[in-house]
């Protein structure tokens, strides 16, 4: 069995390729459902702190960096775009152009996370990180700290689950290397291209309620 | 060793022999028994805490252990109980067993991720173990803050991840679970030909799925926030003690319904066995597991009437309340109504299923009462609460799961268990259950507070018939713990279908071989369609 | 194994989501009151339903998928509605403090 | 209280409304639940299985049963919560005559103050058939003020004041508990609430050691905290005049109105940048920290003491002004119960 033509990896308890395609895309579909509603309960709180006061997560997005938010943004809405055309390449067969537009995703992934901590960092230095590090000039400085803590602990769940995504890129990347996804079998990169799109959905959210309020006085 | 293995019949246990076939196995037969033993140790060890405590409340004064103990032994008892024992117990053991096999499946849709999502629970129970070592948690099972994030001293965080890692393990079961029912059915078997233990299943698993990320997300904040010094629900800091309160019983309700609807799963498919009848009502039983599921997540408030919730949303959970307490009864009457008419056999899993529909009927009558607002102003955290959630916990869960273990003991271990101590056993089971809660409900009406190492000397005579109904319970049970293992090896052998029952479970032999069926079964009649098994049942109408 | 979506249809929709970031990011430099944050959740939405609708093809998968998004989708608000919804009725009845 | 309640009548005036309920609800829940018993054990022994062959009847459906026993516990339950609402609305809307009681829970003590000055420590006393509305807060956890015969309990939150009320309508001695875990000595956190004759109670008044009302209090830190400097019983100062305050509408520069009640006036204290005056500057330093809460009440109460002549005490909703949709409620910070306390200055 010479690894251009993977045996087709039909688990014993699937009756054929297709039930097992499906399954697999259906399962992540409900891990997805459950992700959304573990970020969605730190939205719910994000909503109620924003109604209690929302002059102080004005104040505490207007010290957000637009720029880099939006690169960012931009940044991982392209590496989405390479994850899509891997697994259009994997559906086409071509095997080289998976492992180009694999690296792709993964390069671009990195690009974020730079980005990210460089903003970490910035918030560090000028005091904004939450607990023992932060203080304010602003009026009422525990509420501004308060925008802060979700801040932090959104966007770094977020930043957790992309370098999950991106040890799930490497798997799929080692598979496609062993010949393991071919054009009838490519559920692993599918599985993986669903949870970084979702990965890419949660910022695009996180940088609707983070970045964009601060814009105006 | 050739030799010896021709003579011994080939099925899940002896396909593969040794301590390593069963820690990496991914039969979901296999995987439901760790579970089963896993939960019967925590079982006697939450059984254990609560016993500590009857006994402390034997008397007005904290005389047996001071209050900061008592007050880390109600928490334990209630985590361990919660998470460790009552949610996966019939959904991690009974579900994964059976449900692949009522369905004509070979195995659950992801074996690796069955066998992770026992690892998963094996690793956040050490996690809670080494709370308990290090001194245990004395928040309640609760966690209310501001007390858990910034005046309790003790593991507060270890619990904390400890649950939230279980959470994961509960989401993996779950997703399992709804797709293998989408997927994994055997051919004819329609959505309205499965048996109303999968509906069930499948609802809990919706539930799971949904509720339980707000868990583990709700937990990491107060464990951010004791490590971080960080605001998110301390007043002092800006933060809103009542925004947790919202975000842990938005899981915490549906849960209590993770906890009953298996139960529900169990006692829907032992009524229609031992009447030797179809369910009454099959498609109102199923369509109110799912109304159950769905309408459990908008109920919540009615944890916190007196939290300082506005009047408003106080009313619409309260009426939202109402609207889940229909499905319920819809289930009980639709149990009472298989029942009559039926040819009623008196075996165990029938008396325990029984005993479920009397207590789950108090259980939920006096849920009426706590969700009535004017009436749960006065019975609210106070002793009527805490015989509520034990009637349907204790009384109904519980019961459900001895009845389900019983009911399938001989497909799982190929024995028949002693019918005679298992019948005393259950009777009882339900006379010390009876005897431990029933007082509470009255102990609550007079005002005694829930969570109190002493309390006045008024409320003494009923704290005394509780603890006396406790222990009665405790023995009750234990005894199944040794004539069950008793029976394991020394009872006699049942054959496949010894309760002659419909389910596909028991189209196979006792116990199954790996892949459940030698050839997929094709389902051509109805969930429990006696008439058209009749002959095949040997039965005479 | 005939591709789902076309190549072509990936790139409009990236290009989709690249402009729609530019969107909001510019509208939020308008002062509009309580419309911002109405406006930048409404065009997030929009790109999520882009990503989600094309990229992972929930439009080309069965009717269940459909059924769990909209799901999450509905979870999620009914958890937003209630809770958000207890803080804003507070002080309409002549309850003080409730 | 244990069977006197039943001989002895109602000691609250909800309670009587209470227990009729209560016992209604048991007779009809027990009815049914025992008819479904009945059911269940007559079937039980009536078609106990004969022959281990035997099958019982295969009729497994009847729409127009279904249908019965879906509608008529709807409707019951319908019933029961609109009745269970009603008792709600007694329980918790407090008359507009009531003695104000300032209750203060800190962890596992019960601190009230009455209006002129008493201050008892998990003690209450009151006259009999006089309405007392509770306005409390705690200094660290939730706790729960709960008096089983009069049948209210109201949890007691840090960070702002919840309130209940009850009117006495029995002399004796009533059970007070913490009903909300609070840490180590929450089963020591009890107390009485004496409900008196009035000649008795005259008496306790003579002989209680009140060293001047809480409105004498709160004038003496009015001054001492400098609140006098800027806060002029004129209108040319430039802070908000405070004569005449309590229980009157106030314009806010977001454009809502709130009522300055009790939690308004304790988060304009606390957290004086939550709510601004309209036409006034946000200067007012935060006093979180360096007043307790008794001295927050007594500031509160020389504020009512000076206000309007007619004392009729608002609670949170104008009445008077119609109510449009969110209008005046400013959802940020709803004035009657919005998050005060903000961080501590000194970090």
């Amino acid at each position: 069995m010479s690894p251009e033509i993977a045996p087709l990896a039909l688990h014993e308890q699937f009756a054929n390729p297709e039930q097992q395609r499906e399954t697999a895309s259906l399962g992540m579909w409900i891990f997805i459902v459950s992700e959304m509603m573990l970020f969605g309960g730190l939205f719910v709180a994000y909503t109620v702190y924003r109604m209690y006061y929302p002059q102080a997560f004005t104040e505490g997005s207007a010290d957000m960096d637009i720029v880099l938010g939006s690169v960012n943004t931009a940044v991982l809405i392209c590496s989405s775009f390479t994850m899509a055309l891997a697994v259009h390449s994997a559906q086409m067969g071509s095997r080289k152009l998976v492992n180009i537009f694999l690296l792709a995703t993964m390069a671009i992934g990195c690009v974020f996370l730079v980005i990210k901590f460089t903003e970490y960092y910035k918030h560090y230095l000028d005091h904004k990180a939450p607990g023992v590090w932060f203080d304010s000039a602003a009026a009422n400085p525990g509420k501004v700290e308060l925008f802060f803590v979700f801040y932090f602990i959104m966007t770094m769940l977020h930043a957790l689950h992309m370098f999950v995504g991106l040890g799930l890129l490497t798997f799929t990347l080692l598979r496609n290397l062993a010949g393991k996804i071919t054009a009838e079998y490519y559920n692993t990169i599918e599985v993986t291209g669903l949870y970084w799109h979702f990965i890419d959905i949660i910022w695009v959210f996180l940088y609707a309620i983070f970045y964009i309020p601060g814009l105006h006085p | 060793m050739q030799a010896a293995t021709s003579l011994v019949p080939k099925n899940y246990l002896t396909e593969k022999q040794g301590i390593l076939s069963w820690l990496f196995t991914t039969d979901h037969k296999r995987i439901g028994i760790l579970y089963t033993g896993s939960i019967t140790a925590f079982f006697f060890l939450g059984g254990f805490f609560a016993l500590l405590m009857r006994l402390e409340l034997l008397t007005p004064e904290t005389n047996l252990v001071q209050a900061e103990t008592y007050n880390k032994l109600f928490t334990m008892h209630g985590i361990i109980m919660v998470w460790f024992f009552l949610i996966p117990s019939i959904p991690n053991t009974l579900g994964n067993f059976f449900i692949p096999m009522a369905i004509g499946a070979k195995d659950l849709a992801f074996p690796k991720l069955n066998l992770l999502s026992w690892y998963v629970f094996m690793l956040g129970a050490g996690i809670t173990i080494y709370a308990l070592c290090r001194g245990g948690v004395d928040t309640g099972w609760t966690f209310y803050t501001p007390f858990s994030t910034s005046y309790s001293t003790t593991y507060v965080v270890a619990a904390a991840i400890g649950i939230l890692v279980n959470g994961f393990s509960s989401i993996a079961t779950g997703l399992n679970f709804i797709v293998t029912i989408h997927k994994m059915r055997a051919p004819g078997l329609t959505w309205f030909r499965l048996p109303i233990f999968c509906w069930s299943m499948y609802a809990t698993s919706m539930i799971l799925v949904l509720a339980t990320p707000v868990l583990a997300i709700t937990l990491l904040m107060v464990a951010v926030e004791r490590l971080a010094q960080v605001g998110i629900f301390d007043p002092a800091l800006g933060g809103d003690p009542v925004l947790f309160q919202h975000m842990f019983w938005f899981y915490s309700h549906p849960a209590v319904y993770i906890m009953v609807l298996p139960g529900m799963a169990v006692v829907s498919e032992i009524i229609p066995a031992f009447s030797r009848k179809p369910l009454f009502g099959y498609k109102a039983v199923a369509f109110s597991s799912i109304a159950i599921a769905v309408l459990g997540f908008f109920v919540w408030g009615h944890h916190m009437f007196v939290a300082g919730t506005s009047v408003y949303s106080a009313m619409t959970f309260s009426l939202l309340s109402y609207f889940i307490a229909v499905p319920s009864a819809i289930k009980v009457f639709n149990w009472t109504a298989t029942v009559y008419g039926g040819a009623v056999s008196w075996d165990t899993p029938m008396l325990y299923a029984v005993g479920f529909i009397g207590l789950f009927t108090i259980g939920g009558m006096t849920g009426l009462f706590l969700a009535a607002l004017g009436l749960d102003v006065h019975v609210t955290d106070t002793y009527f609460v805490i015989a509520h959630f034990h009637y349907i916990m204790v009384g109904g869960t519980v019961m459900a799961y001895l009845g389900g273990v019983h009911y399938w003991w001989p497909k799982i271990s190929g024995k028949m268990y002693p019918e005679g101590i298992a019948r005393l056993s259950a009777a009882t089971v339900f006379l010390g259950f009876n005897l431990t809660f029933f007082p509470q409900f009255i102990l609550g009406y007079l005002g005694m507070p829930r969570r109190y190492a002493a309390y006045p000397p008024e409320f003494h005579m009923l704290n005394v018939l509780s603890t006396a109904g406790a222990s009665i319970l405790a023995v009750g049970y234990v005894m199944p713990l040794f004539y069950l293992l008793w029976s394991w090896k020394y009872g006699p052998a049942a054959g496949p279908n010894p309760w002659r029952a419909t389910g596909l479970e028991w189209k196979t032999e006792s116990p199954p071989p790996k892949h459940n069926f030698e050839v997929t079964p094709v389902v051509t009649y109805g969930a429990y369609d006696y008439e058209a098994l009749k002959e095949e049942l040997q039965l005479v109408s | 194994m005939t591709p789902t979506v076309s190549r072509k249809s990936y790139a409009l929709t990236w290009l989709g989501l690249l402009g729609l970031t530019l969107l909001t990011t510019l509208l939020g430099f308008i002062d509009m009151g309580p419309f911002n944050m109405m406006a930048a959740v409404g065009i997030a939405a929009v790109k999520a339903a882009l990503i989600a609708g094309i990229f992972m093809h929930a439009l080309f998968e069965g009717k269940l998928v459909r059924v769990v998004i909209a799901a999450g989708v509905m979870w999620f608000l009914i958890f937003v509605i209630w809770t958000a919804g207890d803080y804003i009725t507070r002080g309409w009845l002549p309850f003080p403090g409730k | 209280m244990r069977s006197d309640i039943l001989t002895s009548g109602p000691a609250s005036s909800i309670s009587g409304e209470y227990e009729w309920f209560f016992w209604t609800m048991v007779i009809v829940c027990s009815a049914v639940a025992l008819l479904i018993a009945i059911i269940l054990i007559y079937s039980m022994i009536r078609f106990h299985r004969k022959r281990d062959n035997q099958m019982g009847s295969q009729r497994q459906l009847n729409i127009p049963l279904e249908v019965t026993w879906t509608v008529v516990p709807f409707f019951a339950f319908m019933g029961m919560f609109a009745y269970g609402s009603k008792l709600y609305f007694d329980i918790e809307r407090p008359p507009d005559n009531a003695v104000p009681i300032y209750v203060v829970g800190k962890q596992w003590m019960w601190k009230l103050q009455h209006p002129d000055g008493q201050r008892e420590i998990n003690e209450l006393h009151v006259p009999v058939n006089q309405p007392v509305k509770l306005t409390m807060v705690s200094q660290d956890v939730i706790h729960s003020f709960f008096v089983p015969d009069f049948r209210i309990k109201q949890d007691v939150l840090p960070g702002r004041y919840t309130s209940i009320w009850f009117e006495a309508t029995r002399a004796g001695k009533y059970h007070l508990f913490c009903a909300e875990y609070c840490g180590a000595k929450h089963s020591g956190m009890i107390g009485w609430i004496y409900a008196m004759e009035p000649h008795d109670y005259q008496a306790w008044l003579a002989d209680g050691g009140a060293e001047g009302s809480l409105a004498a209090q709160g004038e003496k830190l009015f001054h001492q905290y400098a609140c006098a400097n800027c806060h002029h019983f004129d209108d040319a100062g430039r802070c908000p005049n405070l004569r005449n305050l309590y229980g009157r509408p106030v314009e806010l520069n977001t454009g809502d109105t709130v009522i300055a009640d009790d939690s308004y006036i304790r988060e304009s204290i606390l957290d004086p940048r939550a709510k601004v005056v309209n036409g006034y500057q946000a200067i007012m330093p935060t006093f979180q920290g360096q007043l307790s809460e008794e001295q927050v009440v007594d500031l509160i109460s020389f504020i009512r003491a000076i206000g309007p002549r007619t004392g009729v005490e608002q609670h949170s909703n104008p009445g008077t002004v119609p109510k449009e949709y969110g209008s005046h409620k400013g959802i940020a910070g709803p004035g009657s119960s919005g998050i005060a306390g903000s961080k501590p200055e000194t970090r």
